[in-house]
């Protein structure tokens, strides 16, 4: 070894305790040989030890043809740190809900082993597969290796992320629609506004399929579609006998966690009023042996979830109350249009359209993309007085019109 | 080799990757059970029965290590395995007698087998120092520090009332979606940007930075004869959101950068509705490798929750039921003017009922 | 007469006019039963007992008027009567035998005696067209109307729930404070203000005037050669702060003029805390005398409160708990983008959750 | 006479029903020779079939040395209605708690007859008797002969506003603290505030004695002064026996409506955990005869509520969780003058101080104040990120100070 030993004290304190190490997995890298994984050890020590990062901003860095899908990256020292004086990352597109076989892992390992630094994140918390280090050439290579093994990348910059899903009706008794479709195929179908950002802003899709919200859509995308019903639980009034006789308390824990107080347990039997019921799931995750979502399934749709810059933080909220979630997903899609085309006009750069919709209001917004108000999407109707009435009546013999639109 | 370049393909279909058990399952599980900290079966209505077993994972992960999952996989499971969205590893089998030879290597390996059902699960994170320029504290360190101080919460050595969900983010950015977890862990700068100015009139648009800031604390200023800005650093809020666009403003600092916290956000509709994670601790020093302040801060919280919550309660809803004031009292948190909201919704932030616990 | 001026004494001292039951049992009251509509027992410590008698009042009372609940008073209580803050007056009794001869004189006199207790009791109200420069509705004379519409909702010949507080103002100045009402009846204005352009140079300083409107519709102007302002129809939310300001530029106007409803606010902290009404119906055409159209839609409300409520539930305790759709639904409203909130914290109105009721 | 007849049948069929009829008291002060009423009812006729009101702007009239107390009032058809061209009204300061004798209503009735219309308000919203309509000439003898009696005006413009409470312990068994005595207190301490304009706008002081909030101080007082109690809700088990025997439903209707649950009923016993008891008076209120407040009373302190315009409306929010209520009333008056010294000194003009507050952030303000924060000032702690801290350390040889104050 003509290199500097590696001396990386602090992070050797991380190989340390029960939980699994991230210094190990660089390190067996860099022990079998990777160059750029010695130099993040080293890079990243002395992070440690002056407390700051030695990233900079990325340039403009990616594949022919696409505007998104690779985070450029280099450090401020490339002198001391050459081999990973650019270090981007590829974000691939993972499978819908994350299945795997041992095989199409082993190709991605394959690909990466060749054309970058052996790191990955499994996964990104967008969903991706993120390939983490590589250098400007390796770009294209790489990208072909991994189309050719019928993979390709995801979403960054300003277009639509990488939609991502929870495991839904592969694994999942209370998935409402299927998660894993659905996503697969709003991710074809707008493969032009995944890899070619053209939008104000990035704009981010997760599918949930019911309203424990498994991949946290309502925080963390512009357009969350949690599965939910229209019809009634389904009751196995024996097996809630068998929760009770095992030592749940029904009626504490709950009835008394139901937030509408719509059911009821005799000790016998359990009523529940489903027309006040808000399907907010407690009673069919205590007993998922007795309960289970109805049978006329479909999902809520909401809009404007994002991180805090530079409005501050956003939850989506109701946009549509209840959509039949079918393929060819023609009303979801349609609806989804309708947005871009009114975000797109009019979305100022860098503006998620949730930040939009509150610019504009909800009001104007729905008015815009052509959807009716309905009382669902509000937690309560405006409690201030200043209303824009939008038209008035001027008295014959005035100078306007009847009727104005102000 | 093809000459045409494939692009727009997608990703590969994921029924590639389901298990026959799942194919012939899918949309028929009737119930599920969880058989122990980080093993559950799903049953279908066929009858039929899929194990799970959850594995804790560093997230940032060597091709090595893909490959050792892969190989488990390949011993326990027909090669089925599939990652959550709170990047664990699930090994998906079919023969209930694999499941204790699995967690036997699984362990063996430094890989926890737990997460599942009332328990604390990994933490969603970002990239820190290993990656991103924006940085104000490390992601992967930070995580692994807290995670080995947690780690009988996730392998259900010591029982939680409900879930706990722990996520980090390193800046403003948030790309760990902290504003809505149960314990948030996230890096601030408190220093407002140095003005390089020699690299801000190479790198920037003067108009788009003075743009970008939400507070107008940046203004156009004519700086040794030439066009920068400066900025008033009584109106910065440290949201580094001009760095975004301009390389020539740097936040990132050794004395100032660090830790805040936040607790009771939640993302599920269950019992409660949604809600964002509200400040409990404005700053705790970058501490490296092991962010003892940080550690020690998110154990409290998490003990005092442990002890004090009802069954399913998650934190939020706990300090809903007993109030912040008696939050603050029994963590030994110390309120502060920065706990008080002075943003745009701040008014509603206000406690504005005679409700009160003397 | 003195020829000193006497100022700044302050009202007389309460003392003055408190029976001898309450000087000898101030502080010391016990409790209270609610006898029959209108009449309710408090009980002291020493045994003491005071009967109170509340009966309704038009609140805009004629010295004629007053002076005949001061007979009253002095014709059964020895001279002491009080007023609640609701406007009703209230006879105070010691002798339990007078109090029905006292009623049945109040309901011989056209005052209905009631309103304590669940009930609906007085509208807090406003001036009207019978003395402000701001209304955009008449206060006592809809007051009148909706009261004769409830009027067995205060003598307590309907039962209700729980109390259901009305107040009305005749414009955004909201003088009646019915912006935490069960049921508010809101006078509005929707035309933007008519410049006259000739007394706005007379009467108002521009700068005022511009920086009077909180959405920055209006801008100065030169309007025939004299500097005046101009007005962005589109930015107009018609709140009249402008008009407060300046009296060149009036709101009012017979066309557009007319009546919101507000539904679900209370004050009290018992149960819930005090909340903001909301908006149920955008708007009313004002229909002197009797403004069918609002006594209507409060009837209806009322009715579907009396119906549906629990006990003790207040109207806005009542909609949160079986929800807004379906409150809009019983109640046959519709739904429209003018309930959709879209000033300063809308944002927080947004339904944030996939709580639904399908 | 003289007159035209009256005609008024629009206003005629507001003399019907059985709510008594503001018309009928305004006719009958017309009937009885008041001019000003008779055109009143006449112009206000007109308003109603035109559907508009006929009042302009009031000028500046009032009586020597006070800057309030009178609103002045013209109509815009003085020809037409010369009697009311001039139609002010004084504000007088009522008594505490609105308790009067016959003998001193009739001493009222027999001013504003000689000086006034005979119309008044019992009361107006903020509390003062509003006698309604004047003419500029009879404003300083109508206030001499007011004092002579000693009664004085009350508020208006930018002024302390005529402060008001609950009946409080002249008739309520639940009041932590004399809501009367203060309100008399305060109005005299503050007689200068009261009548001399001199604070950027109103600011009023509502006096509940306890959280039922009778004079609704949270929502229409600048300062809302709600009694309140540290120590044991007071419980006689006895009676609550009897509530029970009588029929009431103690767990649904007392316990389930308890916003902490934090009552027991074991169908002989009832428990409060006081610790968790919020104080919100529905059980005392279910119960009177059973419970009552603790003896350790006193009040919360609260600030800012006002009606929307023109920053939308406020509740008033905590500012002190608890004060003991007793003469002299010093922290209190402390507190006050420390608010409105800064309000004075920043507020802008129309700017309530609930506004200001808001404007300034509650966090700045406490410290202007000299309060210092604590956690029950607040619903919940800030969610957003963008925390203003307020200091940085600088490394040594940087050009600044160790630790400067941004
Ligand atoms: C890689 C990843 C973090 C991770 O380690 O997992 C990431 C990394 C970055 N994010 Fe992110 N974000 C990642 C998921 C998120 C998420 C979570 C999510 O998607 O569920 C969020 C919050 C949700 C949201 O979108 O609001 C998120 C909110 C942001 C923001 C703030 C956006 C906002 O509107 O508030 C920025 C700032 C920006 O866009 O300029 C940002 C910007 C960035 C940049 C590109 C830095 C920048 O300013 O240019 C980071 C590149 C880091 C690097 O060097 O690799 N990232 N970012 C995640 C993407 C991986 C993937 O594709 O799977
Ligand atoms: C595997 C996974 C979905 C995936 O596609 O990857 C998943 C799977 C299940 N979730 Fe989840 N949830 C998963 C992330 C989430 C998330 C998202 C997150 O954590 O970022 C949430 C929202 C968390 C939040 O509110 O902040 C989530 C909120 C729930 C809830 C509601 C819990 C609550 O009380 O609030 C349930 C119901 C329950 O556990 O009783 C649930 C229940 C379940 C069930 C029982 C559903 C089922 O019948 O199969 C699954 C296993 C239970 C478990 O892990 O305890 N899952 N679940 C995710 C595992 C993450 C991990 O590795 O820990
Ligand atoms: C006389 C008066 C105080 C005064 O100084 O004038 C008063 C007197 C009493 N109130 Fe009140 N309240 C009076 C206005 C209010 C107001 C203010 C208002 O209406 O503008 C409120 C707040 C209303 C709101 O929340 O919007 C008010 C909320 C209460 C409550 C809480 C009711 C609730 O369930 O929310 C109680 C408790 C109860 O009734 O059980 C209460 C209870 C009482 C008791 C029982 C107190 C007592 O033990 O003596 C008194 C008689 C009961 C009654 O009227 O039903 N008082 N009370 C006011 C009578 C007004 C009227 O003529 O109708
Ligand atoms: C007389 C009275 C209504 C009534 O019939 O009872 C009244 C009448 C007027 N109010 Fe008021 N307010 C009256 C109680 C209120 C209340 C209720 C209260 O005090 O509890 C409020 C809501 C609480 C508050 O203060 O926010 C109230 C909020 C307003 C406002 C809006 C203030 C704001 O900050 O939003 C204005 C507008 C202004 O000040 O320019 C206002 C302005 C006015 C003016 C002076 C009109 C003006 O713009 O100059 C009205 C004179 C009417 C007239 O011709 O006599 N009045 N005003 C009330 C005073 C009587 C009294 O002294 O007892
Ligand atoms: S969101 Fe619902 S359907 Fe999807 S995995 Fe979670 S619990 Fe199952
Ligand atoms: S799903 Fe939620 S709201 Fe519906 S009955 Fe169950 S606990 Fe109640
Ligand atoms: S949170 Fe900030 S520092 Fe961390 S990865 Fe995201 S953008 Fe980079
Ligand atoms: S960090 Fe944010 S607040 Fe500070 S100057 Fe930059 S953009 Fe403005
Ligand atoms: S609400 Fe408006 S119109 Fe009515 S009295 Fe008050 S200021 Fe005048
Ligand atoms: S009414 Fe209000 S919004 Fe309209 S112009 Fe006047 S001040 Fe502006
Ligand atoms: S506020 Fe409380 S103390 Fe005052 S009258 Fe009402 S119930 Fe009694
Ligand atoms: S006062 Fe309210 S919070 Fe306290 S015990 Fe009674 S009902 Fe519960």
């Amino acid at each position: 070894m003509a290199e500097p030993q590696r001396n990386t004290p602090l992070l050797d304190e991380l190989k340390k305790g029960p939980w699994p190490s991230f210094v190990t997995q660089i390190e067996e890298m860099a022990d079998a040989g990777k160059e750029a994984c010695d130099q993040l050890l080293r890079l990243l020590e002395r992070s440690y030890n002056e407390k700051i990062g030695h990233w900079k901003h990325g340039g403009i860095v990616g594949v022919m043809g696409y505007g998104g899908g690779v985070i450029g990256r280099y450090n401020d020292l490339p002198e001391e740190f050459p081999a990973i004086a650019h270090f981007h990352t590829m974000r691939v597109n993972m499978p819908s809900g994350w299945f795997y076989t041992s095989d199409a892992l082993r190709t991605i390992c394959d690909i990466w082993d060749r054309h970058g630094s052996g790191l990955t994140n499994m996964h990104g918390s967008t969903g991706d597969i993120i390939l983490l280090g590589t250098t400007t050439e390796h770009l294209e290579p790489c990208f072909a290796e991994l189309t050719a093994n019928d993979f390709d990348l995801g979403g960054s910059g300003s277009d639509m992320r990488t939609p991502s899903c929870c495991v839904g009706p592969a694994r999942c008794e209370w998935a409402c629609y299927d998660t894993l479709a659905l996503t697969h195929d709003i991710t074809n179908h707008f493969q032009d506004e995944l890899h070619r950002p053209a939008f104000p802003y990035k704009f981010k899709i997760k599918c949930s399929g019911c309203p424990n919200d498994c991949v946290a859509s309502i925080a963390r995308a512009d357009l969350s579609i949690i599965g939910t019903w229209r019809d009634r639980i389904r009751i196995d009034q024996a097996e809630v006998r068998n929760y009770a006789a095992a030592g749940l308390n029904i009626e504490r824990e709950v009835c008394g966690n139901c937030p509408t107080k719509c059911i009821e347990w005799d000790g016998n039997e359990l009523k529940i009023d489903d027309e006040n019921c808000v399907r907010c799931m407690h009673c069919i995750n205590a007993m998922p042996k007795a309960l289970r979502p109805g049978v006329d399934t479909g999902a809520t749709i909401l809009l404007g979830a994002k991180a805090p810059i530079v409005e501050g933080a956003q939850l989506s909220s109701v946009l549509v109350p209840f959509m039949k979630i079918e393929p060819p997903y023609e009303e979801l899609y349609d609806l989804i249009e309708r947005i871009w085309d009114f975000w797109g006009e009019h979305g100022k750069n860098r503006e998620r359209v949730g930040e939009l919709m509150q610019r504009v209001g909800l009001g104007n917004f729905l008015e815009a993309i052509g959807v009716e108000p309905v009382p669902e999407m509000v937690a309560y109707p405006r409690d201030n007085p200043y209303i824009f009435y939008e038209e008035y009546f001027v008295e014959e013999g005035e100078e306007e019109e009847e009727e104005v639109e102000a | 080799m093809s000459t045409q370049r494939r692009t727009d393909i997608g990703p590969p279909h994921y029924e590639r990757f389901l298990p026959p058990v799942i194919k012939a399952n899918y949309g028929k599980w009737k119930y599920h059970e969880i058989l122990r900290p980080g093993v559950m079966v799903h049953v279908s209505e066929t009858g039929d029965k899929l194990y799970t077993v959850r594995a804790g994972s560093p997230r940032l992960l060597s091709t090595k290590g893909i490959r050792r999952f892969a190989e488990l996989a390949d011993k326990y499971c027909d090669g089925y395995l599939r990652f959550t969205s709170r990047h664990n590893v699930e090994f998906l089998l079919t023969d209930e007698s694999k499941i204790e030879p699995l967690i036997a290597e699984l362990k063996a390996m430094g890989h926890p087998v737990g997460g599942i059902g009332p328990a604390i699960s990994s933490i969603v994170h970002t990239q820190g120092w290993v990656h991103c320029h924006s940085a104000a504290t490390d992601a992967s360190g930070v995580v692994k520090a807290v995670m080995d101080e947690l780690i009988e919460y996730f392998d259900g050595t010591k029982p939680v009332p409900g879930k706990l969900r722990i996520a980090l983010a390193c800046c403003l950015n948030m790309c760990g979606a902290v504003h809505c977890s149960d314990i948030a862990i996230l890096g601030v700068h408190r220093r407002p940007p140095k003005i390089q100015h020699e690299n801000l009139k190479k790198l920037c648009e003067i108009p788009n930075v003075v743009a970008s800031c939400p507070t107008a604390a940046i203004r156009p200023a004519e700086v040794n004869g030439y066009p920068s800005v400066e900025i008033d650093e009584d109106l910065c809020m440290f949201c580094a959101n001009c760095f975004s666009v301009c390389p020539a403003l740097p936040m990132a600092d050794p004395l100032n950068d660090g830790i805040s916290i936040w607790v009771g956000g939640k993302v599920s509709n269950a019992r409660s509705e949604p809600k964002f994670s509200k400040l409990a601790i404005p700053f705790l020093p970058n501490n490296p490798p092991r962010w003892p302040e940080v550690t020690e801060a998110v154990r409290k919280m998490v003990e005092v929750w442990a002890a004090h919550a009802r069954k399913y309660e998650r934190m939020g809803e706990f300090i809903d039921r007993i109030g912040w004031p008696r939050f603050f009292k029994l963590t030994g948190l110390e309120f502060r003017k920065e706990h008080i909201d002075d943003y745009r919704f701040a008014a509603l932030s206000y406690k504005r009922s005679a409700w009160l616990r003397h």
